[in-house]
């Protein structure tokens, strides 16, 4: 008993989001796999629940986790309000809580506990509303889903381009639960924008792309910018030439130029049936990076505070680039890339042509 | 429109009730006294059981008023006319098939006096409430079947529920829409006797196809046709009316050449119809 | 005369129903690492139970029932943030709102088929759910409602991990709630809903006020989901949009009527089942659990309630309505 | 006359429920035969096993030959049963005349002939089931039963809720067909003399039992006897 | 303006597909088959592997996809429906629901749980401009052809439904199970043809709306709600009322969507309400029915 380390991984296995939680698990096993299960003498055991999405599910999954099995981490979160129904259980018990995919800003001030290895949403957004008056794109019509990320993304790169001396000329909100998206494509073909901003949860991507091109939207001049949930990995091949020049930002690519990537994607598709990692993936498996680091350090040792105390602050190498948890706002501090979809050896990537060093989440920079 | 000068207890002044293009009662007037034994009689499809379902408000009248001793109930609910002491019973049996028949005559009698809207007390606890079903139960030969589901009850002891229901209602006008279609003769005149043994304040409109009970029961009639009033009168009068004959009582003996057919009897008091009635026969709606 | 005695009969407390009560109440410290499930399944338990006061008594289908749930819950849970965190007074609040929107629901339920209210019904709810997302000031949007305290129960009990205080509290007030319906669908009103149900002509036709029943019936039901939302809340600290999901009532509809409807145990039976069974399964298979719930729901049909679960067919003799 | 019906050792009821114990009975072609009893006890129950729609446990029946009670109930009809069920069950999201071409099979009887027997229905014709007064309910249900062209008409309570002028039609216009058309029919009446008077044969049943068989004379020209069987006190 | 009139044309069409198999078992055969979403996946699924893996042809899948959904409906209706058309309503929910979830897990576990991707035809993807200004109309040449084979499908049913004796036999097996069988009607055969072709339709709903709807196992449960809006405002006696009520609500989505943006999840659900508590009996009943 004593010699187990318990990671309870509280994901969506089923549902909507059900591929978020497989990405996950899988990258988690794999670090497993690559790294040894066992850590500073300690057996390292990985309990896998399924949320269903359901935030009351997560928390209580997550006490259950704490109460009964008596974990060392609490992992995993795929949408927002899990994340955040449970933080108050980190608070009570101690037990540092890592964040592998949730994305909203404020997920890390609900506890103390809690420490991110995702990303954040408006650390992609700003990233690219850096990028576009750049490069020729000054006014934006937006177009994201109506709930709290999407809501950080309008914001943060409307904010920022305005900033920039660019203009958000209107905001889009479209319900989460929207199978047709031809009004709203409409009404930007009619706003005559420079570009359309997008950010959608993973799954629309496709359909709003689709219909973009279908809309004539591309060939009324307008650009289409997105955060790099619209052009996930995961699904990305399956687009169709239509998705070829999609500029987007995000912080992760299964194509990003480095040996340590190289080595994640390779082996992850060979574990996995050969599926492509995603930014949920890398997000997973540098979450176990977090936590076997921390645990090294306290050498086994001391409870949830000391490896919260060593989680702060790490610095590594991770496939998506170097990255940092920052030990004040224990958010994850990254390059953010702009990428292009180009077809390379017959399949879709997102190529990396530009870079934005050590982002910090804006949310936090007031 | 002659013989007794009762008060009229419930009154209808021109009843128009349209479905689409057909006029099922056209401007209807009838009149019910009170105590009376009144009978609708009428062709199929007369319009007898829509009059019944304009009176007890399942229909609202295209044009046409309602009266109920003495007030306008034509807007009321129907729950409401129930109230004020309007009860029927339906052709088609509407009963509460997953209920028991004690289940179904407690909570009758509940609502009755005033209990429907317990929630705290169990029904049945009140003890005239029990004594009541039970004598109901009794009355309608259905003691024995009191706690099966009123679902899988036959044919004629659903009938017999149908009618416990609507004494249970303790009505002073009573709607009868062929109230004995489907009991057996011989329980026949026993459940009208029940009826018109209620108290002699009680009206009651009887409608019903069995002649033989119709006059041995009523003591006025009203004949409907095509959702016209065709006549009214005493028993005697209408058993000798040929108009009547022609378009629903038919031949009288000479069907007898088929046996004796129950309608055709004619009522004690009445004499053999004109044979040139006889005639006319095959479409009573010509 | 034996018309009273039988009808009395079925009021009647079984032997075996105390004994249930008993092991529920004895269940959070014989089992202490079950009772947050134990507090769930008493929480959907109730719901349940509210639910089939409308469709197993009363006859009408709902697809909204989260609706009351939902308002309930945000009610208790914003009460306990900006005023006081006093539970139980936050469960009158949740209750109380919940009846509110019921009363003002019971409107668009009177007329029209199943499926007609079904839809009204599922509409409403996820109005307010596009509400609930839009009043994101108070509610705090998609984001859920975050910052709920809530106060020790009786002013002793603090709501502890373990979740045996909020165990005990779903379980009381689940309690209570069920010995209500017990008296109200054995009473005089509880058959004059019965009555509805089985024929509306009929039961008009015998001085029942239809529609005012059927509101009474569904705005009472209202209040007792609003209660169940309420515990949820308040035993979680938290309140967010998917209480008021399809899915949310949708899974309560599948729990009554797996346990059974028009019988006020079917509602905490099917509670049992179904959360004990999701939890063991999805336990064993995270990812495909759904598969096993399927088939368990096919088979349950095809084979028939009575058949399958023995032990509560002979337990609930005489105790079906 | 040939055998059309023969009936043995019937048992049958609702489910694990049996309601007919041990019926036996035969009818002729264009034979009609009067079915009496007290309520609940088992006519309705004998005439749907004919037609099919109960649980047979037991017993045969052979309708010309073939062998009935191996048949499916919608086999029924293309061997000759044409059923008109006690509470009419008029599909009620059918028009009048789709009610009757939904289930006609070619014969002499189409719904022109309905119409023509009944004319209060072609002016209804477009009415749907539920659109019918009782009585017209019951005219399009022995209707509907009629354009089977069935060589065995199983009637149960026909004339209930018919004016009486309809029901001397009606009783003569089976007369008619039945010996005319020699088409023989099972009827079940409340009002045995009615029925009795048009009827070949007459058989009573007590409690799933065949209490007596007989002529329709013999029991027509002793009404105590009849009263006695039908337990009806006078 | 026409531009938006013609995008809610073709996703109300859209939703009809999608929802007129349901009509047909929920409406006609009065069993909630709540499994309907499944049949439709199922179609899209025949669509998306064919074509992936074999490259069959677009235009040839769709009929595959019908056939296929029909077989596995027949399929199923000999062996697991039959029993439960005389069971209640509610059971009937908790049967065709259990099969979801099964057809969900399913799916997930032989294909995976990623969004499938239809590539369509060059021929169906372009788009055609008519005029300019406000009155510009732009119409894709797939939402064209959805329209196209919606309004056939229609006329084809609506023809069967009303004109046939098979749909009067099958409305009379539907009332009467019982005595439509005594009465010599093969209520077994009616029921089975009936729902093997409801199903089709399903898989031939699912299969044209996989392209614009996206296409994952969650596919069933996620559109459910659509598929019993449209049938529940229709009316479930007639096969127009359900299209009618797509085509209403479709226009009133897309044009609510593009005239008031923020309202955009509402509109559907307060019109369906209106709607509903205005005519209880859906939009477009038999005159005078109960
Ligand atoms: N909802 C309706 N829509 C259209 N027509 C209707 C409707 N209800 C009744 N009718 C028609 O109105 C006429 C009168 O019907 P009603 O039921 O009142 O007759 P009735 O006198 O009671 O006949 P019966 O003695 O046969 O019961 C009938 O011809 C019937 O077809
Ligand atoms: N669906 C059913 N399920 C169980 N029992 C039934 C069912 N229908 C009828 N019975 C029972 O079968 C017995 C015979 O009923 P049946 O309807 O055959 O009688 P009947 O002679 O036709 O009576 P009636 O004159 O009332 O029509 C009755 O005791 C009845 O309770
Ligand atoms: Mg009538
Ligand atoms: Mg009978």
């Amino acid at each position: 008993q004593d010699n187990t380390f318990k990671i309870g991984l509280i994901l969506p296995m089923t549902g909507q989001q059900a591929t978020t939680g497989r990405q996950i698990e899988a990258a988690a096993r794999l670090y497993m796999a690559q790294n040894g299960d066992t850590v500073a003498g300690k057996k390292i055991q990985l309990i896998i629940k399924d949320d269903t999405s359901l935030p009351d599910a997560t928390r209580r999954l997550a006490q259950e986790l704490v109460v009964n099995d008596k974990v060392n981490v609490l992992a995993g979160f795929g949408i927002t309000p899990s994340a955040l129904a449970t933080a108050p259980i980190a608070t009570q018990s101690k037990t540092p809580m890592v964040v592998m995919a949730a994305a909203t800003s404020s997920i890390t001030q609900a506890s103390p506990y809690v420490v991110r290895s995702s990303f954040t949403l408006p650390q992609v957004s700003v990233a690219l509303a850096d990028w576009a008056p750049k490069n020729g794109i000054k006014k934006v019509i937006t177009l994201v889903s109506d709930y709290g990320p999407g809501i950080d993304a309008e914001k943060y790169f409307k904010d920022r381009l305005t900033f920039n001396g660019g203009q958000v000329t209107e905001a889009l909100r479209v319900p989460l639960r929207n199978p047709d998206f031809a009004p709203f494509l409409q009404k930007v073909r009619d706003g005559k924008p420079d570009a359309l901003f997008v950010f959608v949860p993973s799954g629309a991507g496709a359909a709003v792309m689709k219909q973009f091109l279908e809309r004539g939207l591309d060939k009324a001049g307008i650009k289409l910018i997105a955060t790099g949930d619209v052009t996930d990995d995961d699904q990305l091949n399956d687009m169709g030439d239509g998705a070829l020049g999609v500029v987007t930002s995000h912080h992760y690519s299964a194509a990003h130029p480095s040996a340590l990537n190289k080595k994640f994607v390779e082996a992850f598709g060979k574990a996995n049936k050969g599926l492509r990692p995603n930014f949920m993936a890398v997000g997973g498996y540098d979450g176990m990076r977090v936590i076997y680091e921390a645990l090294k350090t306290t050498r086994g040792q001391g409870g949830g505070d000391a490896l919260l105390a060593a989680m702060k602050g790490q610095l590594f190498e991770s496939p998506r680039g170097k990255i940092f948890i920052d030990a004040q706002t224990r958010d994850i501090v990254q390059d953010v890339y702009l990428r292009k979809v180009e077809k390379k050896d017959g399949q879709l990537y997102n190529v990396e042509f530009d870079v934005i060093k050590d982002v910090k989440d804006p949310g936090k920079a007031k | 429109m002659s013989t007794s000068h009762n008060e009229t207890v419930l009154a209808a002044q021109g009843l128009v009730m349209r479905f689409g293009g057909i006029t099922a009662t056209n401007h209807v007037t009838l009149n019910l006294k009170k105590g009376a034994r009144h009978a609708l009689i009428g062709p199929n499809g007369a319009g007898k059981t829509t009059l019944v379902n304009l009176l007890t408000g399942v229909l609202q009248p295209t044009e046409g008023r309602i009266t109920l001793e003495g007030r306008d109930i034509t807007g009321l609910a129907p729950h409401q006319r129930v109230a004020r002491g309007m009860v029927r019973t339906f052709q088609i049996n509407q009963l509460f098939d997953s209920l028991t028949p004690l289940q179904t005559l407690a909570l009758t009698v509940s609502q009755q006096s005033g209990l429907g809207a317990k929630w705290w007390q169990a029904l049945g606890q009140s003890k005239p409430v029990a004594e009541r079903c039970a004598q109901l139960l009794e009355q309608f030969h259905l003691t024995e079947v009191m706690d099966q589901p009123t679902r899988v009850l036959a044919y004629g002891k659903r009938r017999l529920l149908e009618i416990a229901i609507a004494l249970a209602c303790e009505p002073r006008v009573l709607l009868l829409d062929e109230p004995v279609a489907g009991v057996p003769a011989g329980e026949r005149e026993e459940l009208l006797q029940t009826v018109a043994a209620l108290p002699a304040d009680v009206s009651v409109l009887l409608i019903e196809h069995d002649m033989d009970l119709v006059f041995s029961f009523a003591n006025y009639m009203t004949v409907l046709v095509n959702g016209t009033l065709l006549t009214e009168g005493t028993p005697d009068q209408i058993a000798n009316d040929p108009q009547v004959k022609a378009v629903y009582l038919g031949h009288g003996e000479e069907a007898n050449a088929a046996g004796p057919l129950q309608g055709a009897k004619a009522p004690s008091g009445g004499s053999a119809a004109p044979a040139g009635a006889g005639s006319m026969g095959a479409n009573p709606h010509g | 005369m034996n018309a009273q005695p039988s009808l009395l009969n079925k009021s009647r407390w079984k032997p075996w129903e105390p004994v249930l009560w008993l092991l529920a109440f004895v269940a959070p410290v014989l089992l202490p690492s079950h009772a947050l499930i134990i507090n769930e399944i008493a929480i959907v338990a109730l719901f349940a139970v509210s639910l089939d006061l409308i469709l197993g008594y009363t006859g009408i289908v709902s697809l909204g029932h989260a609706a009351f749930f939902g308002i309930g819950g945000y009610a208790a849970a914003l009460f306990a943030k900006l005023v006081m965190p006093d539970p139980l007074l936050g469960l009158l609040v949740g209750m109380a709102v919940a009846t509110l929107l019921g009363a003002v629901c019971s409107l668009t339920i009177m007329r029209g088929s199943d499926l007609t209210r079904l839809m009204v019904t599922l509409g409403a709810a996820l109005i307010l759910l596009e509400l609930a997302n839009k009043l994101d000031w108070l509610t705090g949007g998609a984001d859920g409602l975050q910052g709920v305290v809530m106060g020790p129960l009786l002013g002793h009990f603090e709501f502890d991990l373990t979740g045996r205080t909020a165990a005990y509290y779903s379980l009381t007030v689940l309690l209570a709630f069920f010995v209500l319906m017990r008296r109200l669908v054995h009473s005089p009103f509880g058959a004059t809903l019965m009555a509805i149900r089985d024929n509306r002509l009929r039961a008009m036709a015998i001085g029942i006020p239809v529609a005012s029943k059927l509101a009474v019936a569904y705005t009472a039901a209202a209040g007792v989901a609003g209660a169940a939302g309420a515990l949820l809340t308040q035993t979680t600290g938290f309140a967010s949009l998917d209480l008021f999901e399809f899915h949310r009532s949708a899974d309560v509809l599948l729990i009554l009527v797996i346990g059974g409807t028009g019988w006020l145990y079917g509602g905490v039976a099917g509670a049992i089942v179904f959360k004990l069974m999701q939890d063991a399964l999805s336990a064993i298979t995270p990812q495909y659990w759904t598969f096993w719930i399927g088939l368990f729901l096919v088979v349950l049909v095809l084979v028939g309630r009575e058949r399958l679960i023995r032990p509560w067919t002979w337990m609930s003799r005489g105790g079906r309505a | 006359m040939a055998e059309l019906l023969k009936v043995e050792k019937l048992r049958a009821g609702y489910g694990e429920a049996v309601v007919l114990h041990d019926v036996s009975l035969t009818l002729d072609e264009g034979a009609t035969l009067a079915l009496l009893g007290r309520n609940g006890t088992g006519k309705t129950t004998l005439i749907n096993t004919l037609a099919g729609a109960t649980r047979q446990h037991g017993g045969s029946i052979a309708l010309g030959g073939v062998a009935l009670h191996q048949l499916a109930s919608h086999e029924r009809a293309a061997v000759g049963i044409g059923w008109v069920p006690q509470e009419r069950n008029i599909f009620k999201s059918l028009t009048v005349h789709e009610n009757l071409t939904a289930v006609a099979r070619p014969g002499k009887w189409n719904p022109d002939g309905v119409y023509a027997m009944f004319p209060r229905l072609a002016e209804r014709k477009t009415n749907l089931g539920t659109q019918l007064s009782g009585g017209e309910q019951q005219m399009l249900a022995v209707g509907r039963a009629l354009v089977l062209n069935p060589r065995l008409l199983l009637l149960d309570e026909p004339l209930e809720g018919l004016a009486p002028i309809i029901v001397e039609e009606l009783l003569r216009a089976i007369r008619r067909i039945t010996r005319e058309e020699g088409l023989s029919a099972i009827i079940v009446e409340q009002h045995p003399q009615a029925i009795l008077a048009i009827s070949d044969r007459a058989v009573v049943l007590d409690r799933g039992m065949v209490a007596h068989a007989g002529t329709a004379q013999e029991l027509r020209e002793q009404p105590e006897r009849l009263d006695r069987l039908l337990g009806v006190a006078r | 303006m026409l531009t938006i009139l013609f995008d809610g044309i073709a996703y109300g069409m859209l939703l009809f597909i999608l929802a007129v198999g349901l009509a047909v078992t929920m409406g006609l055969m009065n069993f909630v088959n709540l499994a309907h979403g499944a049949f439709a996946m199922v179609g899209g699924y025949i669509t998306v592997l064919l074509m992936q893996r074999f490259d069959t042809p677009f235009l040839l899948c769709l009929p595959l996809a019908f056939i296929g959904s029909a077989l596995l409906g027949g399929v199923l209706e000999r062996t697991l429906y039959r029993p439960l058309y005389h069971k209640p309503h509610l059971d009937q929910v908790l049967f065709s629901i259990g099969l979801v979830f099964m057809a969900v897990a399913s799916v997930d576990y032989f294909i995976g749980s990623t969004q499938q991707i239809i590539q369509l035809p060059a021929w169906l993807k372009g788009r055609t401009e008519l005029g300019n200004g406000a009155w510009m109309l732009g119409m894709g040449h797939y939402r064209l052809f959805i329209i196209a084979v919606c309004a056939a499908l229609t006329v084809g049913l609506q023809y069967v439904l009303t004109r046939t004796r098979f749909g009067s036999r099958l409305r009379a097996s539907v009332d009467d199970q019982r005595v439509a069988a005594g009465l010599g009607i093969n209520v077994n055969v009616v029921f089975f043809s009936t729902f093997a072709f409801g199903s089709g339709l399903a898989g031939l709903g699912g299969a044209l709306g996989a392209e614009v709807l996206g296409l994952d196992p969650g596919f069933p449960l996620k559109f459910m709600i659509y598929f019993l809006i449209v049938v529940a405002v229709g009316g479930t006696s007639s096969i127009t009322g359900p299209l009618l009520a797509a085509l209403l609500l479709g226009i009133a989505d897309v044009a609510g969507k593009y005239y008031i943006p923020k309202l955009g999840a509402f509109i559907v659900y307060s019109l369906m309400i209106l709607i509903l508590v205005w005519r209880p009996q859906g939009l477009f009943v038999r005159k005078g029915g109960k």
